[in-house]
């Protein structure tokens, strides 16, 4: 059975004078450990999608099962959502922030916490610490929102656009970050990105959308040789390019 | 053996000197003798000091007698019994903006009178006297009552109406500082009524008899002692309750109420009493329902404490 | 296609429907307090667990309010504190707005009169009487000024602070466009605050029938503030509760035209 | 380096001073507002401009204060003022919050409860009086309760619409983590809101004293509530504007220690 | 004379206790017509030097002037200037969001109301317009805040991650899109972006900035070839390549 199913969602969004079918019959199966990408054009659906999954917005239609049941019946929160914004809070420091999700589960110790703080390091951060979001950069504060998401742990990653306002260099190297820490604790995660490149380099299935109303058009699978490089690497093989072309060509078909 | 100390809570409606007897009982050590400990409270208006009284905040009101009849005419099972008078004419004054040699009640014909406000005591009074004088009061003059307590002082003080009925100590004060002056009495024009009197539920006059007798015969000493000492002293025993009044000015107000026995000689509230105020009530439009002095009315302890 | 869309407009139907059965679930549970609240206190009345003499009851002031429309004498007092309050209400939101607007307008000026309104907003307004008197006369205008003054200082506060808790980008944005800060105040800062305001407006209505009331107390032989001061003086609590009612009702209809305002102005919070 | 880490402290030292420099230009208008006002009045009083028996002078009252220091009977007053006004601005703040709360947290019981608060906003709360001595008594209790009273529906509407205003994705956020929604208020509504409810609490300062003040003048033997209905009884108006005068004083202070406390609690907003 | 001269910028963010430097010594000169791009590390300044020449920031030392004279002097405002996020007015529909600058500068009449639709329809939100901000997903709000900019018509155009929100199509579109019509109208713009291809595609001057504190590391020309280009074509064209891989080391020489 897999981790994730997604069956059969369709969501509108009503408001009085007005419906708006966002999704139409999205079904998925999602297997541990695995990595997907949603691709799709602006306003198909995909953060809608997201909200979905994590709970947080029920379908008009459709469930979605995470290893056999209804996400709201999990016993511990499963599932780490990073919002397409930031959404640090403005009244704690950025220590705080990124402390929250241990605190809220009851997880925090002095493992956890050092290891939070390792994360921190790394993305590029050391030093924030005492400050406020709004001292920092755009980048910088969604560097911060990524470390919140992935200091709490949660078995599954649901991440918005997570790279969307950094300068490249970092955007690798975060990528290649977020990619280790994933396949060494064999997690799942989905990733809604723009970046094709960022796709194709970072997942083993990509889901392309559709929209009017959002549909999965097509799945891509990337080939095996990929999947085993870090993102870094897989931007240099000979594949990806080639891989790029097809993804891009489908894309360009969808426009149509 | 000693007697304990009892202690009585009183909820006065205004703090007045008008009520000097009072503060002379307590000051003088009058009830003290009679073994009797006095929580005094302000709760200004008749309808707070009532409800202080009928829902057990307080074991005695001193309030205007008018409130007894007005609570009894709505029925009420444990009927507020007036025991004890403390005053026994109207307290306010005419004062006019100018001057008048000669005062007689027709100047006040086509003048602009600031009146006290509907429905009180003074109010009904007042119209009771302007009747008396040969005034019809919605009619001869230009009637303002629409301003409350407070403020009448103000409003006559800052331009409004050329005649004002005023309680002490403002008349006073005003006619001190040449802003008006007194030109007559109400309290002499009205003749006696029951105006403030000390009640207490019925309830309480029958369980506590004695204490009622204690307290009635403590307001009685006080009575007498004010109308045997100068109004001097009785200024200087009370000037305690009124820390910001000069007491050359609680002394002129004392004498003008001794003068003209607005103070209570003792604390007996008989029948005609009793009728005059109902009277003046009716005339005002103002009386529920005529009720017998004896169903209001406790007599007997007042009479008691007299009589020795 | 069709099927799917009919589908659809069905779905909206079910969620317009779902609407409406909300409001009617949340009407029930008002009218169920309502009819409490009155059994209860009729009843308590009536059993003498609380002095009917205080607390009067539902019948009695219902055959007193009665008596009163017969006569119709209710309606002139009525008439008056509604008039007043209104005036007073109007009185009190604008100038109320138009200085928190002068405050958000110079920095200097807020910073100085801050300790200042602090101040006036702690004075019990009902000891201004005297010069309410003195300056406007014992009639009309200083019942309709202590309605306006009981709210202006708490509007001008609530307000000024909502001004200042507008993202600052929002201005940014109209600077780009060479906006003055006349403009930028129409476009980002009113509008912005706009939920604010009204919500300050539903706190004034209260307010300023308060005020209003108050200032009956002070000076009046007409409305209902001088009807609540009469019962007292007679101690006829039917008549005082009876006044009460009504300001209730009134304060409510008050209430319910500022809110169906809310929806016409805020448009966007058409969820 | 070294000239550059030190250019950068001198113009951080030069930013301080500017922010003193401007404190101090506002302490500067403030205190002329203060001595401009106290002088015209004492003025005009002087030349009979205004009625000096209604309007006193500030001489008169600084005369009254300083026998009233003598005999140290005013501290008594302001004893019991002050202390029953914390009292009621700390239940009327609290309680109020507590309601706001329970609103926020059962979305049908605000619905349902929405039109109660309007009319309780609208109530005169001054003609509560004789219901609080039915059930308090006639004393210190009651005025406590009536400066909680006036204070506390207030809060609980502004509050309220202050916690329905919190983006709803930062409530996202905490979900994500499985936050009850108890964690999502106090991690997320009640910090968030924070701003809005210091701002209440500075304007139920101000409430709180004229709550208390009001039930002075219902039941009191003591406090400036009372001295001001006896200054009015025996026509002494420099008793009056004194009482005032240091209610001012007062909520002043009160003010300055929920600033403080603003400061203290509100880290973030160091700009 | 140049259009733009920023001469001598230094910025310092002052709070009580601390102080931080975000931007030193900077200084550049812009011709008219040009089109710069922006491109460094997460918090390096960028968004601080944009504020700074839009007139919004006053800089700690140094000054900027357009046409000679500074910015705050300009009889009418020269600049658009669109944030990092979008900043749309909740309350105004998307049709009274585009047509703001216009109705501020009193310049709206038929025409320019016209060719605000114009783009809206060319952007691809067609339709929208009387929804409200909040009904749209995170790129198309993006997309109207471009339009919203680029409707008041300004001589001078701030960019600051216009794009970082949408897909690869609708990305490259907008790209020629604004491009196109800045190029027509011979304006002058400045991109702030983190796509190194893009910067390219698009720009006629690259600005590398280093960070800590912000400064212009180095000013790369791209070949004519590729300016006469659009940007989309650009892409394809070998030199495209190369400077793509010259940026890349200099940004990788930067990290260390
Ligand atoms: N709260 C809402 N009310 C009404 N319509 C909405 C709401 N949120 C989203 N929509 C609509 O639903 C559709 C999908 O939105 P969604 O945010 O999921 O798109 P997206 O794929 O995340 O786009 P992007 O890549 O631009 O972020 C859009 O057409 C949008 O207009
Ligand atoms: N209001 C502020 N107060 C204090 N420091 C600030 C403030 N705004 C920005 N900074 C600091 O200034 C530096 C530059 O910020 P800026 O926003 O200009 O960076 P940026 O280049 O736009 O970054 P990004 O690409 O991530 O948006 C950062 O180190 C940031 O921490
Ligand atoms: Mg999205
Ligand atoms: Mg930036």
């Amino acid at each position: 059975m897999s981790f994730l199913r997604i069956q059969n969602i369709s969501h509108t969004y009503f408001t009085k004078k007005s419906a708006k079918t966002a999704l139409s019959s999205i079904s998925l199966d999602i297997e541990e450990g695995s990595f997907i990408s949603f691709l799709g054009p602006s306003g198909c659906g995909k953060t809608t999608l997201l909200s979905i999954i994590s709970g947080l917005l029920n379908p008009s239609s459709g469930q979605v099962l995470v290893e056999g049941r209804p996400i709201q019946e999990a016993e511990e929160p499963l599932i780490g959502y990073m919002l397409q914004q930031d959404y640090l809070f403005p009244w704690k420091t950025i220590e705080e922030n990124i402390l929250l999700g241990l605190r809220i589960l009851n997880k925090s110790n002095e493992i956890s916490r050092k290891k939070t703080f390792r994360l921190l390091k790394e993305i590029g951060l050391e030093g924030t610490e005492n400050q406020y979001p709004k001292q920092l950069s755009g980048g910088m504060k969604q560097r911060v929102a990524l470390v919140r998401t992935l200091a709490a742990d949660p078995k599954l990653l649901l991440l918005d656009e997570p790279f969307s306002a950094l300068d490249f260099q970092t955007k690798l190297r975060l990528e290649d970050l977020v990619s280790a820490t994933l396949k060494s604790f064999g997690k799942t995660a989905i990733l809604v990105t723009h970046d094709i490149g960022e796709a194709i380099a970072m997942s083993d299935t990509i889901c392309l959308f559709s929209s009017n109303p959002g549909q999965i058009y097509k799945q891509i699978s990337v080939p095996e040789q990929l999947r085993n490089l870090t993102p870094f690497e897989a931007r240099a093989h000979p594949e990806y390019a080639s891989l790029f072309q097809t993804v891009w060509k489908e894309l360009e078909n969808l426009e149509k | 053996g000693k007697e304990e100390v009892q202690k009585i809570r009183v909820a006065e409606v205004t703090r007045s000197i008008f009520y000097a007897p009072q503060y002379v009982a307590i000051e003088k050590g009058f009830f003290k003798e009679e073994g009797l400990e006095i929580d005094l409270k302000t709760t200004p208006g008749g309808d707070k000091t009532m409800t202080a009284l009928l829902s057990n905040g307080a074991d005695v009101a001193l309030v205007g007698s008018e409130t007894s009849i007005y609570v009894s005419a709505q029925g009420s099972k444990d009927p507020v019994i007036n025991f004890a008078q403390l005053t026994q004419t109207d307290g306010t004054f005419l004062v006019s903006r100018n001057k008048v040699d000669n005062f007689s009640w027709d100047q006040l014909k086509g003048s602009t009178f600031l009146g006290q406000r509907k429905g009180g005591m003074p109010q009904m009074a007042g119209e009771f006297v302007l009747k008396k004088n040969g005034i019809d009061p919605h009619n001869d003059l230009t009637l303002i009552q629409n301003i409350d307590y407070a403020n009448i002082a103000t409003a006559f003080a800052s331009g409004t109406g050329d005649y004002v009925q005023l309680f002490e100590p403002t008349a006073s004060v005003f006619e001190k500082e040449g802003k008006g002056h007194i030109i007559a009495s109400f309290g002499t024009e009205s003749g006696h009524i029951p105006y403030t009197t000390f009640m207490a539920k019925e309830s309480f006059l029958k369980d506590k008899q004695d204490t009622a007798e204690k307290f009635t015969r403590a307001v009685y000493k006080a009575q007498k002692w004010v109308y045997e000492h100068s109004a001097e002293e009785t200024a200087k025993a009370i000037q305690s309750f009124f820390p910001d009044t000069d007491l050359e000015l609680i002394e002129t107000v004392v004498d003008r109420y001794k003068k003209q026995e607005s103070f209570a000689k003792n604390p007996i509230l008989d029948k005609e009493e009793w009728n005059n105020l109902q009277n003046i009530m009716e005339d005002a439009g103002e009386l529920p329902k005529r009720i017998s002095h004896d169903s209001l009315v406790n007599t007997e302890i007042a009479q008691q404490v007299t009589k020795k | 296609m069709k099927s799917k869309s009919t589908h659809i407009e069905q779905l909206h139907k079910q969620y317009i429907e779902s609407l409406i059965r909300e409001k009617r679930i949340v009407r029930t549970y008002q009218l169920f307090i309502f009819a409490f609240f009155f059994s209860v206190w009729e009843l308590s009345s009536r059993l003498e667990w609380v002095d009917p003499l205080i607390f009067s009851s539902p019948s009695k002031i219902i055959e007193l309010l009665l008596t009163k429309i017969q006569d119709g004498s209710i309606f002139t007092h009525i008439g008056y504190t509604v008039f007043e309050t209104i005036l007073g209400f109007i009185l009190g939101t604008l100038s109320g707005t138009l200085l928190a607007a002068i405050l958000w307008w110079s920095p200097l000026v807020s910073k100085v009169l801050d300790p200042y309104l602090v101040i006036l907003n702690a004075m019990p307004k009902v000891a201004l009487g005297p010069i309410l008197i003195v300056a406007l006369g014992p009639g009309f205008t200083s019942i309709i000024a202590m309605g306006a003054i009981i709210s202006v200082i708490i509007t001008t506060i609530v307000v000024y602070t909502s001004f200042r808790e507008v993202d600052p980008n929002y201005m940014k944005v109209l600077q780009t466009f060479g906006a003055s800060r006349f403009v930028c105040f129409k476009e980002a800062i009113l509008p912005a605050c706009f939920p604010t305001i009204i919500s300050t407006l539903k706190v004034n209505v209260g307010l300023s029938w308060v005020g209003v009331i108050v200032g009956e107390f002070l000076v009046s032989q007409q409305g209902l503030g001088y009807l609540i001061i009469y019962g007292f003086q007679v101690f006829n609590f039917s008549l005082v509760l009876m006044s009460l009612l009504i300001i209730a009702v009134f304060a409510t209809i008050m209430y319910q035209l500022v809110e169906y305002l809310e929806r016409k102005m805020i448009k966007s919070s058409n969820q």
